[in-house]
């Protein structure tokens, strides 16, 4: 059983090496899609194969909860989408010269170590490894953010490299402080930094240090999630990123990122109680929303619209988190996952009108939905399930937050946050009207799809669907990962 | 070794750590900040080497030897291919803070880092955690250093000093983090540095130059 | 008379695009058909749980963590038939609409969705199923709106349509999961058995947060303004659904959350709906008697009418807190009788309005005209919903404005200053509105079906195909019953009115039958009789006008008199704008015209005039006092947010060095 | 019977209030006059000339003058001119008679509307403008008359005013029925709202609204106009003065002495009305709303008034 735990840190790494050798082939793009699509498998075998409960494996250096499957799950399914429309985005960029066969064979190989950096962040029981592996995916797609090696794509690389590596880099520091705790709680050096031990000792934390410990790590693995005040790499980076990988970059490594945050609060708040990463959170959480409600408003580009849409919704996973309840946490997973497929749907067709209009100026794009039934309907759709229209997963996470909120009595966060929101909604709605609806300019560029992007697309707007009628066994699924958080009624 | 000189020779260290981040701040000749990065990298890889002779133990002298080539030797090499040929791009332009404040600025922080230190050496004292004041004031030096330096590889080098001193705190007041962290965490650093080297050079390319105010295209 | 609100849409501009789309014959009827067919599902779902026993569903799979629960009252019930009824009509009338006007897929596919959406929301048993069906309706409706995308008009309707709803929502949002959060549960059943429990501030806050989000669905003020956008720029079946069942829905919020399950709330409660009632009633029928644009009129019309319904609903709390819970029992049979007429009448007017833009392609008053003879049916249906409208007898609204002006003049008279103040202020502020309505339609009537065309469009006029018509004519039947027999709905209004603790259960309501007759309190109209003897007195007066018949020479047909002209010209006819001057003028203070006189003269001489330019724009004064700020400040915030993300990566890693130090205070 | 006998009354009656008005008013201008039949004579002169329909209108304008007419009967029908008790007295209270008076009203001003011309679109605005505003003040001086009584209802409130006589010259009561007056005036278009004979199209408004009507038709709506102001005049009479009025099934004695007493309130309440139009010019168009405002006001007084004065008699 153990050994299934290895299948989506390896799975993607061994298509990565294939990649390696062959470089940018139609062969080496299936077997990564195969890769992504056998972390979904994992996902599933793992979920629904056996009760619940945390197993280990290797050791006990890996470790699946309920929480983990779920990040898992939406890790394969973001990543299957993106790894399948890969083939048509970069195809199309070659076609373009946008890139030569060397980007595209450094793409090829870095997508999917990026895919596995993701997968060990989730499975990794030691918080050292798994600070690890968030750092490293900063490394793995620095170059897949600068892929087009243009000005502003360097710019951005720079910026998000710098950015979350200081930010991370705090989060370590964090990390030393709580292995400092936790051997001083009696934890032995090899396992000092394994999450089970810490949950099990966190009750003999040093609250100082432990108090230390919480804000670096909030601060830092913020920076990641992004969260103020580490945010501002965010709109630089999944604008200039590739469309898939910005697909990734804001459905699954913020969520991820944010996945690891909700693992250390499990241990800090054993150990300090709820309120001090309460406040932490809510404070991060609203600034967040205020900056990303703020830049929606001026906004004059389709993709960095896209990215401060993601900080919203990161910071409103953080003000949830803050609630801690059992439903403010399924609300979070639910809202992850609903947000990592709407976020493909629309960054996938946002590629699209890029690669038209050769622009990612709001105004340079009118009139899509009249011009191509596909990439209009992908992104309204997609803007739909982000902004939290019913029939979609997010209306129903975002009422479960506000519950969960209300619940934990905090419902003047809920009153505060909630202005924001609808000032994000008005300017996604103004600027998705703007660019959607009306007839089409005569000079406008047709929209080409390619079929990789078209079956991504059509199968994210057939998941958003579904998965905003029912969640069926990831009900359960979720509920457990809140319970395993340690999450009160 | 005596319980004396292993305090002395802890706090020589942590002191001439300190000391060569103070003279990164005071400092703005490229080539001459990377050397004295090096020499950092040499102050944190006495740490555990001073711990070991202390214990008696082989496995931090180990540890402390592949400290000191990967950050006395490797990351500084390849820190100084970087800084490249070209004569202009050996100084760092005015920084965004002059000297004498920068230096005032690093005072301060020094003396909020032994402020913020006090819990963690309440919880444990002993010779390694006293030091730690030291060691912790680089990191907010680094970031500081990161914040108002113009070039793009004195950031480089901050955060390489941010990223030593991480280390450094983790030897002083943990004896290391466990192996397979540490060793994801180098290898984190080295490949951080490298990616920095090769977009310097890329900006030299596509910027003429590798001064970061020219990266303020991306904005709304 | 241009207003900057809106562009009189031509006949070529409408659906240019969706003449590119396939001819929607059988999508028509089937979305139609469907919608009707969903219509009678809720009437008759309603009626068997309004005389029945109440009906509840759960289904725990569908919708993630949420669920579904459906609760079925005989107020939800009440409601369910009157969106139905509303429905049935629609549904038929959009059968011939939609190949007329060439709708395109999309819209016609989520016209029955829209129907399902509000069947839901007064059917939903809880909180979590009450926003779902709620946010569903609000969606559906806004995908509708937008349905002729291709006009810059309506793209921006629909967005000011969409801000505001989801503001609207969000604080429904606000106040309902603080509802349940306190009274410890989602469904409506357990709240209400825990409302004892709540605070006084609890239960303020949440009065205040419904009344916004539910006033703004109403269209009450100040949060009206997306109203006359929407329903104006909505495709006409659409209006007709929106302004006569989904506005209803803002009243059942109230009804429901409000009144019911908070329990008859204090004094101020009631005054506080009352003023934003009147104020709503007076100003949405002043911006309705000065439109000049059909639909806008009838939207501000449903503000209007939604405004002296809420004011009834308030008049309900205040007197039944004051002791007179009959006269709070007619104030609230008045209400209800009210929505329901006023389901009938607005949406026989939209869709009237309806088939004449179909037929036209206008909405400007002031280019209509001379549809009487071109277009006989819709001209009556039209008469038929103006005379509801405006609140005289025989027409749809006379009865339950009667209760109203009933429940207001019987209140007791015992030295409750309040009570002395309040309601006679109350009965100026509704027959101000019955005055104005009347004039406001008046002047739709008049100007836009009497007399002559006022432009080719009006003048090449077709009457509707048959389903259109057959629609409309559902919603005249029922126009025509509550004018003269709203003793059918006696039985109905009883049953609902017995589970509104506001009245208290066991106070009588008053009976509906031949004669209304007020328990209680003196005072009894019948509506059926009135109108037999109205027509047999005209009858007798044209019988008396054939005296001296026998001496007249034959009848004859003349010209009128051009004023000396050669002939009369239908640009010397009186338009909307015209008619409306001298209200304009009296109310000067209030809707703040922006008027331009521009005088050009001949080059030769100072005392010859060119030509004369005039042109008046009516915007919404509320809407520049309170919306205008409120964006500026947003803008102003987001500017300033703007300007600290200069780009510049020291910047950037300044705010998070500050974060860490940040960090390092607090933390330590 | 009493009803049918009201309906009668008013129906003959009303040529003869309207040139006994204008006799009063000529005589005190120092004019002989021309009777006070000559109304009789001008209806029989109408109803015998040709029957013209204006071309382009519709049946709205044909049929207009009829509801105008036939509203006004109704209302006859109604209200307690002879005898309390009415048949259709529950069919409609107060509130409802004014609907009824706005449907008349409406019915005109849709048909002055119909004819497309200048000067039908120019009564019917002025006319709907005043009317709306006059209605606040209407319903308002109902409420108060209704406070006493307790109902709307004519038949309650012409008894309640008999049985306390007092009542009347309480302070409400003479304020409410000021305004009555003032709005009366505004609905019936007499000065200083609106001038019944001027020719000046400009300053008129009922006049303008029926410019296009002749022979028969011109006849009815001169007729209603009249039936109009004398029913108004007489419910005015009866609900502040109600003496005389004969109770529910009342004896022939009864109606007579109803049927006289009513005569006699009218004939003075209109030599009033015609004398004090004497001495008064028309207001301004726009001037109007103010008088309408101060009517208000007065209503609004009133209702305070009374409920103030209901509390403490109690």
């Amino acid at each position: 059983m153990g050994i299934l735990l290895l299948v989506p840190i390896l799975a993607p790494l061994a298509a990565a090496a294939l990649a390696a050798v062959l470089g940018w082939r139609r062969l080496s793009a299936w077997v990564t899609i195969l890769a992504a699509l056998s972390v979904l498998i994992t996902a599933a075998v793992l979920g629904f194969g056996i009760e619940s409960g945390v197993r280990f494996g290797v050791g006990d250096l890996l470790r699946v909860d309920s929480l983990g499957v779920t990040m898992l799950l939406v890790i394969g399914t973001v990543g299957t989408l993106a790894t399948w429309a890969s083939i048509g985005y970069i195809d199309a960029e070659l076609a373009h010269r946008h890139t030569d066969q060397r980007g595209a064979h450094l793409y090829g190989v870095l997508l999917p170590v990026f895919l596995a950096a993701m997968a060990l962040a989730v499975l990794a029981n030691n918080i050292g490894v798994m600070w690890a592996a968030i750092e490293a995916t900063t490394v793995a797609t620095a170059f897949l953010v600068g892929h087009r090696r243009t000005r502003g794509a360097l710019e951005a690389s720079w910026k998000y490299v710098v950015i979350c590596s200081v930010g991370i880099a705090l989060a370590f520091l964090g990390t030393v402080l709580l292995y400092f705790a936790s051997l001083h709680a009696g934890a032995s050096s090899g396992q000092a930094l394994d999450l089970d031990v810490l949950l099990s000792r966190a009750a003999r934390l040093d609250p100082d240090v432990t108090r230390l410990a919480a804000g670096l790590l909030l601060l830092g693995y913020g920076a990641k999630v992004g969260l103020v005040p580490f945010h501002t790499w965010v709109a630089d980076a999944q604008s200039q990123a590739p469309a898939p990988v910005s697909a990734l970059m804001s459905g699954v490594l913020e969520a991820v990122a944010f996945c690891t945050l909700l693992r250390v609060k499990s241990v800090v708040d054993l150990s300090l109680g709820t309120g001090f990463l309460r406040t932490g959170l809510l404070t991060v959480g609203l600034l967040t929303l205020l900056v990303a409600a703020s830049m929606l408003v001026v906004q004059k580009d389709f993709k960095r619209m896209l990215a401060y849409s993601s900080m919203e919704n990161m910071g409103l996973i953080a003000i949830a988190a803050s609630a801690g309840t059992r439903l403010a946490i399924a609300a979070i997973l639910l809202h992850v996952l609903a947000h990592g497929i709407g976020k493909s749907l629309v960054f996938l067709a946002a590629g699209q009108l890029q690669a038209a209009h050769d622009s990612t100026a709001i105004r340079d794009v009118t009139g899509v939905l009249t011009r191509s039934r596909l990439i209009g309907a992908s992104f309204a759709v997609g803007l739909a399930v982000l902004v939290g229209l019913p029939p979609f997963a997010m209306f129903a996470s975002e009422l479960s937050i506000s519950r969960a909120l209300a619940g934990a009595h905090l419902a003047w966060a809920l009153g505060a946050a909630l202005p924001l929101m609808v000032i994000a909604f008005a300017a996604l709605v103004r600027h998705g009207t703007r660019m959607l609806l009306g007839p089409p300019d005569a000079s406008s560029p047709a929209i080409a799809v390619p079929r990789s992007i078209a079956a991504a697309l059509l199968t994210a707007v057939i998941l958003s669907v579904a998965l905003g009628m029912t969640a069926g066994p990831l009900t359960d699924l979720f509920h457990t990962a809140a319970t395993q958080l340690g999450a009160s009624h | 070794m005596t319980e004396a000189t292993y305090t002395g020779a802890l706090d020589l260290a942590a002191g001439a750590f300190l000391l060569t981040a103070v003279l990164i701040v005071w400092r703005r000749e490229l080539s001459a900040i990377v050397r004295l990065l090096a020499w950092q990298g040499a102050a944190l890889a006495v740490l555990p080497i001073i711990e070991g002779i202390y214990q008696r133990e082989p496995a931090p002298i180990v540890v402390g030897v592949v400290v000191l080539l990967l950050r006395a030797v490797v990351l500084p090499i390849l820190l100084a291919r970087a800084v490249g040929t070209e004569d202009q791009e050996r100084r760092e332009s005015t920084p965004l803070v002059n000297t004498t404040a920068s230096l005032l600025i690093t005072a301060g922080l020094t003396v909020l880092a032994y402020a913020v230190t006090q819990p963690i050496i309440a919880l444990d004292r002993s010779p390694t955690t006293r030091a730690l004041p030291a060691v912790f004031a680089v990191i907010l030096i680094a970031v500081f250093v990161m914040v108002s330096r113009r070039r793009a590889l004195s950031q480089a080098v901050g955060f390489l000093m941010l990223d030593n001193s991480i280390t450094a705190t983790a030897f002083l007041i943990t004896a290391g983090v466990p192996l397979i962290v540490e060793l994801g965490a180098s290898l984190d650093v080295l490949f951080a540095v490298f990616v920095l080297g090769l977009l310097t050079s890329h900006m030299r390319v596509a910027f003429g130059g590798t001064d970061l105010d020219q990266l303020r295209e991306l904005r709304d | 008379m241009t207003t900057a609100l809106h562009n009189s849409p031509t006949v070529p501009a409408l659906g240019e695009g969706a003449r590119a789309a396939p001819p929607a014959g059988a999508l028509a009827w089937l979305s139609g058909g469907l919608t009707a067919a969903l219509g009678a599902v809720g009437v008759a779902l309603g009626l068997s749980v309004i005389f029945g026993e109440p009906r509840q569903l759960r289904i725990g799979w569908l919708l993630p963590l949420v669920g579904v629960r459906l609760d079925l009252d005989p107020l939800g019930g009440l409601f369910l038939v009157a969106t139905g009824a509303v429905s049935i009509a629609v549904g038929i009338y959009a059968v011939g609409y939609a190949q007329r006007e060439r709708w395109a897929r999309f819209p016609l596919a989520i016209l029955p969705l829209f129907v399902a959406g509000m069947l839901l929301v007064p059917a939903a048993g809880s909180i979590t199923t009450f926003l779902v069906s709620w946010e569903l309706m609000a969606a559906v409706s806004l995908f509708l709106v937008l349905s002729e995308h291709r006009r810059e008009a309506v793209r921006s309707a629909g967005v000011f349509y969409a801000i505001m709803t989801q503001l609207g929502f969000a604080s429904i949002l606000l106040a309902l999961v603080v509802l349940s959060a306190a009274a410890g549960g989602d469904a409506f059943s357990t709240i209400s058995a825990h409302v004892h429990d709540l605070s006084s501030g609890t239960k303020t806050t949440v009065f205040l947060l419904t009344l916004m989000g539910f006033g703004s669905k109403a269209g009450l003020l100040p949060l009206h303004a997306w109203l006359p956008r929407a329903h104006t720029e909505a495709p006409s079946p659409v209006s007709a659904l929106m302004s006569a069942a989904m506005v209803n829905m803002g009243i059942y919020g109230i009804i429901r959350i409000d009144l019911q399950l908070l329990g008859p709330g204090p004094n101020w409660w009631g005054l506080t709906l009352m003023i934003i009632g009147a104020l709503s009633a007076v100003f949405g029928v002043l911006q309705a008697s000065v439109a000049t644009d059909l639909k806008r009129l009838l939207a501000y019309s449903t503000t209007e009418n939604m405004g002296l319904i809420t004011l009834s609903l308030g008049a309900a709390i205040l007197l039944r807190s004051s002791g007179a819970p009959t006269v709070a029992a007619i104030a609230l049979t008045a209400a209800l009788l009210h929505l329901l007429s006023h389901a009938a009448f607005k949406t026989l007017a939209f869709l009237a309005a309806g088939s004449v833009l179909a037929a036209t392609g206008l909405r400007d008053l002031d280019k209509l005209g001379g549809l009487a003879r071109r277009m006989p049916v819709t001209t009556v249906m039209f008469g038929i919903a103006a005379l509801g409208a405006s609140g005289l007898p025989l027409g749809a609204g006379f009865v339950s404005e009667w209760l109203m002006l009933q429940s207001l003049i019987h209140s007791p008279a015992d030295g409750n200053t309040t009570l002395a103040l309040a309601m006679p202020l109350s009965v100026g502020a509704v027959a101000l509105t019955t005055g104005l309505g009347i004039a406001a339609m008046v002047k739709a009537f008049g100007v836009g079906f009497l007399a002559r065309p006022r432009s080719a469009a009006a003048e090449a006029a077709q009457e509707a195909p048959a389903s259109m018509l057959t629609g409309m004519t559902l919603a005249a039947a029922a126009c025509a019953v509550f004018a003269v027999a709203p003793a059918l709905l006696g039985p109905t209004l009883r049953q609902v009115l017995a589970v509104l603790p506001t009245v208290g259960g066991h106070a009588a309501g008053p009976q509906l039958g031949t004669f209304l007759r007020l328990p209680g309190v003196g005072g009894s109209l019948s509506p059926g009789l009135l109108a037999a003897a109205l027509i047999i007195a005209v009858l007798l007066t044209l019988g008396l006008s054939r005296w001296g018949a026998r001496h007249r020479p034959a009848a004859a047909m003349a010209p009128l008199w051009a004023s000396g002209a050669d002939t009369l010209s239908s640009r010397m006819q009186y338009t909307a704008t015209s008619f409306a001057e001298p209200l304009q003028r009296v109310f000067d203070n209030v809707l703040r015209p922006d008027i331009d006189v521009e005088v050009t003269h001949f080059a030769e001489s100072q005392y010859l005039v060119e030509k004369v330019t005039f042109r008046s724009r009516l915007a919404d004064p509320v809407e520049q006092r309170l919306y205008t700020p409120v964006i500026r400040a947003v803008n102003a915030v987001a500017e300033w947010v703007r300007g600290a993300h200069t780009g510049s990566v020291h910047l950037y890693l300044a705010y998070g060095a500050t974060g860490l130090l940040i960090v390092l205070l607090v933390t330590r | 019977m009493a009803a049918a006998l009201q309906v009668v009354a008013v129906l003959a009656g009303a040529p003869l209030v309207m040139g006994g008005m204008r006799q009063v008013r000529a005589r005190l201008e120092g004019r002989a006059g021309g009777g006070i039949g000559q109304p009789y004579r001008d209806l029989r002169k109408l109803l015998r000339k040709q029957q013209i329909t204006p071309q382009g209108t519709t049946v709205v304008f044909a049929l207009a003058p009829a509801v105008a007419a036939g509203s006004t009967l109704l209302i006859a029908a109604i209200v307690p001119l002879i005898a309390l008790g009415s048949p259709l007295d529950s069919a409609a209270d107060l509130f409802g008679v004014v609907g009824l008076l706005f449907l008349g009203t409406v019915a005109l001003t849709l048909a002055a509307l119909d004819t497309g011309t200048a000067f039908g679109g120019m009564g019917s605005s002025r006319e709907i403008t005043i009317a709306a505003l006059v209605e606040p003040t209407i319903l308002l001086a109902v409420f108060a008359l209704s406070i006493p009584a307790h109902s709307a209802n004519l038949a309650a409130i012409v008894s309640a005013a008999m049985q306390n006589p007092g009542q009347v010259f309480s302070p409400g009561s003479v304020l409410a029925f000021v305004a009555l007056v003032i709005v009366t005036l505004a609905e019936t278009g007499r000065l200083p709202v609106d001038n019944p004979s001027t020719h000046l199209e400009v300053t008129m408004i009922h006049p303008a609204m029926v410019l296009e009507y002749a022979g028969p038709k011109l006849a009815v709506v001169e007729w209603a106009s009249g039936m109009r102001l004398t029913v108004l005049l007489a419910l005015l009479a009866n609900l502040f003065l109600p003496w005389g009025v004969a109770a529910t099934d009342p004896s022939a004695l009864g109606v007579l002495l109803g049927l006289a007493a009513i005569t006699v309130k009218v004939a003075v309440l209109a030599s009033v009305l015609a004398a004090g139009e004497v001495f008064i010019a028309k207001l301004r168009l726009f001037r109007v709303p103010e008088l309408l405002a101060g009517s208000f006001l007065l209503a609004l007084l009133a209702v305070t008034a009374s409920s103030f004065l209901a509390t403490t008699t109690q």
